[in-house]
């Protein structure tokens, strides 16, 4: 696409680049967190009661095709970050002790969110303002360890959601 | 969600340490998708410890696994339930345990009133941890049993203070601990005490130690009372001795508002160390004497050559 | 109570040091019980010093004085009407007079984001004092001029932190410091900068330093990186000297991520000591290098015979 020599949009992918392993990081810690209080660590042990729970996942399969649209990908990675910011207040409830580690996570997300929304507004792309306040209902859960596989698995989804969203950043900032 | 296709039961999920630990789990069947064919092998583990139950058929097509531990000498763990799933061990049920004691009977609770700010501090001994989530209270009330107020130590401490607004001054109050936790609740004795009783005073401060009346062996002291103690009636102490003395001589029963006080049958040309205290002059053994005042030095005059 | 017998108005309670100051007293003699009779003569006192004002008969029998001070050079003063009474001087009127400059361009603006909070600290130059009650704030936004954030430094204190959750990372912010007093209001010069750029990164760690290939003057060193910049891209920097040389020998453009290097040239049979540093690998110039890390010491091998 024309935007791959635009010395800005480079800028704007090595710093979110960064920005996003940073998240990656800070979701891995709170993966580790659920682990060492919940014993909750290896997905494989779960799937039979993941069955039962609706846990938001964000499509990006925008992001996946080869000769993807940065419009559209950005806009799938904006809206992802949107649901998840939602689904962490699941995670806060689970991990009082943690307040800290989830309200760092929100702040970046919020951050990385708004720094792609100014660079699309700088390359005159349509873009989408979400209220900062999250309004989407709260998943309910059956039960206690429900809530718990359910934070288990908001987390994970959210990792893989950001591995594409990195490998996607990385594609353009090689183009 | 829907309604999970395993349900774990236990007796109580905070139980007496080293008491026994009766649990359950339910397996629907036809509530868990890929579980309806082939036979639910239930499997229990402990923390990460595989543990066995008895697995038994239950109404309606469900399986029934009961699991009992004689001895729980685990302060916290987690009883999962797992149900074999194409080769793969599947947690489909939780209950989480803790143990531990009733709360400690809190000892030697002790108060002291801070003159400055007027704030009632209490402190006492916690005594053996619970291992429970326990909530201690500093409980007091005035001794019709009116509203009881007090305060909440912080985290891990076992010391707080009542502000002033929640004190009634120069009257009895009632003021003991209360600990609490899912096991029970003890309360440390009761103090009846007056906060005035307990109020930290300051030193007074020796002003001016002077051999009046002249050429005797008597010693003249003066001193200042500790601010903000001026409209107390104080009783006070006072110590001396020579450097060389190897214990303090003690003056009681001094009235601290005389502001001056005299004393015979001192040496002549030795010098001497002075410090003084006072407390409240109140019926209450409680009542707190303050730190010995900064120490004096005093030389006495040589003795007159007599029969010049 | 009664609006008072006289009132005193000045031009303006705050002016430039130096400036004229203009006020006038005006004496209503009906309001004033007791100054019924008799003249009524108008004083002046600046603080507790008599100056010399114009007195003139003012409208519905009123007193009035007038006064011109041509250069007041008093930071704060008090600006006293009297009359005389009963002769006393009674003091019926007074204004608060203050001068000072506006405020004065804070200058050495610069800014540091602390990595274990992610507060951002900046720090400037106040420069002279205005002798004016001066409210100083740091000032921020994102670039497209969204809501402006900040902080507030202490009283008398020309540092303040924006916490975390008022930051844009990873995106330029536009950064500066505002004075305002009653005589006008002064910026520093706007930073826009990515908080991200101004990182302050704690020191590597040197690990493992070995004569790896065996047998070479080559060395290898293995460093873990600080906490919390694993997903940084790095660059650093390497430093070494045999307790003789006089300078060091830095080796610059090493990757962070990379993990180890490997440098040749080594004396055999001599000590050298090592250390390194890193910063974030960001275009901005203001980029901080971390400190130096801890030094290392190493002594390489002893030449191995040759001929054998």
């Amino acid at each position: 696409t024309e935007l791959s020599g635009d010395q800005d949009f480079q800028l704007f992918l090595q710093r979110n680049l960064e920005f996003t392993r940073k998240i990656r990081g800070d979701v891995a810690a709170l993966q580790r967190v659920v682990c060492d209080t919940l014993q909750l660590c290896k997905e494989d042990e779960l799937l039979l009661v993941r069955q039962h729970l609706d846990i938001a996942q964000a499509p990006l399969e925008q992001c996946h095709k080869r000769t993807f649209q940065a419009e559209t990908c950005f806009s799938q990675i904006r809206a992802g970050l949107h649901i998840y910011q939602g689904s962490l207040a699941t995670i806060q409830a689970l991990l009082p002790g943690h307040a800290g580690l989830v309200e760092t996570l929100q702040l970046d997300m919020a951050n990385l969110s708004s720094n792609i929304q100014q660079q699309m507004e700088d390359l005159d792309l349509a873009t989408v303002t979400y209220p900062t306040e999250n309004q989407d209902p709260l998943p309910t859960f059956s039960s206690h360890f429900h809530h718990q596989v359910g934070g288990f698995f908001i987390l994970a989804n959210f990792q893989r959601f950001l591995e594409t969203a990195y490998r996607a950043l990385r594609h353009l900032a090689s183009l | 969600g829907t309604l999970g296709c395993a349900s774990v039961t236990v007796g109580s999920p905070i139980v007496p340490l080293g008491s026994a630990v009766t649990a359950s789990c339910t397996v629907q069947r036809e509530l868990c998708r890929g579980l309806e064919q082939g036979k639910v092998r239930i499997r229990w583990m402990l923390d990460n410890k595989l543990v066995a139950g008895s697995q038994r058929q239950g109404p309606g097509g469900t399986e029934v696994s009961n699991l009992t531990l004689p001895r729980f000498n685990h302060t916290q763990a987690r009883l999962w339930c797992c149900v074999e799933w194409n080769g793969t061990k599947q947690r489909v049920g939780m209950a989480e345990i803790r143990a531990g004691y009733p709360p400690a009977k809190p000892l030697n609770l002790s108060c002291v009133l801070n003159l400055s700010d007027y704030g009632l501090t209490c402190q006492w001994e916690q005594g053996t941890d619970s291992h429970l989530p326990t909530s201690v209270v500093l409980k007091c009330t005035g001794s019709r049993a009116q509203e009881v107020t007090g305060c909440t130590p912080r985290e891990g401490h076992s010391h707080c203070t009542v502000p002033r607004r929640l004190l009634q001054l120069y009257r009895q109050m009632e003021i003991w601990v209360s600990a609490t936790n899912a096991l029970g609740t003890a309360e440390s004795e009761h103090l009846c005490i007056d906060p005035m009783d307990v109020a930290k005073l300051d030193p007074p401060t020796l002003q001016s130690i002077q051999s009046i009346p002249f050429q005797t062996d008597c010693i003249t002291l003066a001193w200042d009372l500790a601010w903000g103690t001026e409209h107390m009636e104080l009783q006070c102490e006072l110590r001396y001795r020579a450097p060389e003395d190897s214990a303090w001589a003690l003056v009681t029963g001094i009235s601290g508002r005389a502001g001056t006080a005299q004393r015979c049958g001192f040496l002549f040309g030795t010098q001497y160390h002075f410090q003084m205290r006072c407390r409240r002059n109140s019926a209450s053994a409680l009542a707190h004497w303050s730190e010995w005042s900064p120490c004096r030095s005093y030389t006495t005059h040589e003795k007159a050559p007599t029969g010049k």
